[in-house]
């Protein structure tokens, strides 16, 4: 049901982890709908120069939390928040229709995590 | 890679000797039951006998079983079959909250039809209590329906008891058998069952056959017009080849039950035993000893079972989950609610169904690969450690 | 003693290449096509395979098919599912007094819930008129259902144009094209039709699959409740095997047809030519020239079909009857009646429906030992020159 | 469906025909159930000497028609007017279910042909 791109990425998913000083902490989604994701950001000069993530959830949800910290890296704050949850399901050759609905929220959880920088950096 | 089954309450495996079985009314013996000629005959033969040997598996009369196309006809045509033909008598079913969606969702289109429907709850194990059934009845109520097990937990429903306050109470009594028969002892009569659901595919037989015993005298609105077959109770040319399995499949399951039950009751305990024991922050989910015997339900907390499947399938081995995202539904499985799990913790939940074919190295196999799985979603979760 | 089956309107042998097709789901995978894992996904991809092929064979979209367990199945949720969903818009249906019992004894049922009823009445041939149905039309009117070709005497019926008429007043037309479909070229979008019915067993796929093709936008009331299977349109575990099967015998069918239509006319006209001109005090039932290209019915004045086809039978010859006899029932065939044959003449009737294997060698064997046998029961006859 | 007694007196009935002078004739049932059978008896010293049918009608009309004329052969009329449908259905070691109601009539023929015996004799 998944493409290969959602396999690689749940298998061998990047940037898994937390970031202990992190310019922007973003979460998205609750327990109950079974699908929560959180990412880490670290900021220099308007550019994320990393990013982490943890994600509790099914197949897809791992596999978008790992391609949005791909496709954010080296970005600006301005190029990031371009990015939109179809644009992360379409790099992975996108999702199965039954989850598009809760799997698909790695761009909101990036999204927050830019709320985040500007909330504490303003 | 070798690929291991642990899926069992899904579907299973059609047996051997019933693929062998029921070849030659794949090729020869392809007649309609109802024609005169020899190829008509030979095949009415093949449906009697499997009738009998159906029967025979739950010690019910031949006549008393109705071929359908699986569990989920044999619940629709229980409940409406029944509800349609009482409608005067009374318009109010007792069944419980963890039943299948064949029953549940059919309560709901009863209900919707002015039928007045009590899902009665269950305890922490799964289990519903006979005096709460007792407590539910009214003057109006017309049919009991509890499951004899539990398709997600395992968990064995006290079927004889509330088979007996039924009778007492003139109230026909159903039981949704699907998980249960051809896997653990049934006797219709002792069992107090007036109505009973089998498919086939989840004992051995293929899929797209199975029955429903409804006890002499217990009338029934049929829900299919057309031909007189099945005793005008289920109209459509008979599925010949899957009767024929069925019949095997009964046949089969009575000769070998008590040695599979033993077998896969070993599996189960070590299963249980071993993980409980090395994998921290895991509940045993359904009743500690009243389950079926091949039947298992891990919580592993702080993970999502969708991903704990695909990283066992990756292994090489087959289980499922009462998460909702195994299903595309918002909700995790209702029983796993029903029982008092938290949406957290039901969403970390495993289903292990062991049956024909499975042996101590798979098991063995499992015990291996699962702490890691379980260690490693673990150290991606934000609820782990958080 | 070599059989020849000549009853192919019954039902039909499962084609060797369904069988081989089908077999890996009968053993290796057997998977429930809900689950996650591998067991599951790659019987997903049989489903889905099998729906694209069935959709190919009558002109559809694969989505516009959903899998039943038969032709008696498909024909209840067509016209229940059509009429429960369009209560609001109307409750008249229109049909033929010719169709099977599974569209006759579902409308009586229709009608016992307040919905009313037109049957039309044929012609000599078994032909509906297209100006009945244009003139029972009301302004309640939601369906007419029109079955596509009989199945005793094979008289087809001007499907296109009453799909038209039904399009042109916004009617939805189901065609109950249960013995068409496979032996005859079908293009749903071409001939107007909303919704089919078809039963596997009838070309060349086992017993216990069908399918309902209803038009995409065509809203439907589903009769059976569980899970989500079919779309939400008929729940219960898919019938794999079955749904592959079905799969491939219209793949088969449509590869084939040309060259069989050819064949089975062949013989079909050579058998009617041949009695017609052997045997005195016959009559040929059903349309001389529009019938289904295997099938033939005769009515031999003075004898009953039972006795005439235990006969042919002893022979070796599977055939099939109209008359009351061989069903149990007081009344001989309704369709032979509504085309106006006393019922003396209707008992009379041999069905002789010709399929996939047979030969011009086993026709000419049923020329070879027809006559004697209507001629020595003719003998014992007290109708026979009285 | 019908035993090897049905099937013997199907395949080789007894007594097919008629008696041009019969002293009695009996007929039941009508084309419309599909079921006509006509029975013609030889009567000396009030003892059957001949009897011969035809039958319109199934296998199981055929048999049971046969089968009563083999029983009544050779035996007096008041004999003869014991033999009711279910002996002959007992003779042929049973008929299926759905055949009692309009093949089992044998019996109901041969009675009629003692009455037209009667009417023609007193
Ligand atoms: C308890 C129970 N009831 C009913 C069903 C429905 O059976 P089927 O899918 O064969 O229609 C199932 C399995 O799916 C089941 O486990
Ligand atoms: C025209 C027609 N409709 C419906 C049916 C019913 O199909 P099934 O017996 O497969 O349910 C048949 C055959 O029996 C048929 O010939
Ligand atoms: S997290 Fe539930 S469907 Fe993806
Ligand atoms: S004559 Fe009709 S059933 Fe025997």
């Amino acid at each position: 049901m998944y493409t290969d791109k959602v396999m690689d990425h749940f298998t061998n998913p990047r940037n898994v982890g937390e970031i202990k000083q992190a310019d922007g902490v973003g979460e998205v989604g609750n327990a109950k709908c079974g699908d929560i994701m959180r990412i880490y950001l670290q900021v220099e000069n308007n550019i994320i120069t990393d990013v982490k993530f943890k994600t509790f959830g099914c197949g897809a949800a791992i596999a978008t939390s790992s391609m949005v910290t791909e496709m954010v890296k080296g970005k600006t704050i301005e190029e990031a928040l371009e990015i939109s949850n179809q644009a992360v399901a379409e790099a992975l050759d996108g999702l199965p229709p039954a989850k598009m609905h809760c799997s698909n929220l790695a761009a909101d959880a990036l999204h927050e995590a830019i709320r985040d920088y500007h909330e504490k950096h303003k | 890679m070798k690929r291991i089954y642990f899926d069992h309450s899904a579907t299973t495996p059609v047996h051997p000797e019933v693929v062998a079985t029921m070849m030659e009314y794949l090729t020869d013996k392809f007649g309609n039951p109802s024609s005169v000629h020899s190829f008509g005959r030979e095949t009415r033969k093949a449906v009697d006998e499997a009738r009998a040997k159906v029967a025979d598996l739950i010690g019910a009369e031949p006549n008393e079983i109705f071929f359908t196309s699986g569990g989920t006809e044999s619940d629709n045509l229980a409940l409406k079959g029944i509800a349609y033909a009482n409608r005067k008598k009374g318009n109010h079913i007792i069944t419980s909250a963890i039943e299948h969606h064949a029953i549940l969702h059919t309560c709901e289109y009863l209900a919707n039809q002015g039928f007045q429907i009590t899902y009665l709850p269950v305890d922490q194990y799964g289990m519903v209590s006979v005096d709460d059934v007792r407590n539910a009845i009214t003057d109006q109520t017309i049919l009991i329906s509890i499951m004899f097990a539990n398709n997600e937990v395992g968990t064995i429903q006290p079927i004889r008891e509330i088979g007996k306050l039924a009778r007492e109470k003139k109230i026909f009594f159903h039981t949704d058998a699907t998980q249960a028969v051809g896997h653990y002892p049934i006797n219709v009569k002792e069992d107090n069952i007036d109505l009973l659901t089998m498919a086939g595919h989840k004992f051995n037989a293929p899929k797209g056959v199975g029955a429903l015993y409804a006890r002499r005298g217990v009338r029934l609105e049929s829900l299919q017009q057309g031909g007189a077959h099945e005793r005008n109770m289920r109209a459509g040319t008979e599925n010949v080849p899957g009767i024929v399995a069925i019949g095997k499949a009964a046949e089969i399951a009575k000769r070998d039950m008590n040695e599979q039950i033993a077998h896969l009751q070993g599996l189960r305990d070590k299963l249980i035993s071993q993980v409980l024991a090395t994998i921290p922050h895991t509940q045993l989910n359904g009743h500690p000893t009243q389950r079926m015997p091949g039947s298992v339900n891990f919580s592993f907390h702080f993970i999502e079972g969708e991903s704990l499947l695909l990283n066992l399938d990756l292994k090489g081995i087959a289980a499922s989950s009462g998460s909702a995202c195994t299903s595309g539904s918002l909700d995790p499985s209702h029983v796993l609610l029903a029982m008092g799990l938290t949406h957290e913790v039901a969403h970390g939940s495993l289903r292990i169904t062991m049956g024909l074919g499975n042996t101590e190295e798979e098991v063995d196999y499992l015990l291996e690969v699962l702490p890691e799985i379980v260690a490693r979603l673990r150290s991606m979760s934000p609820l782990y450690g958080a």
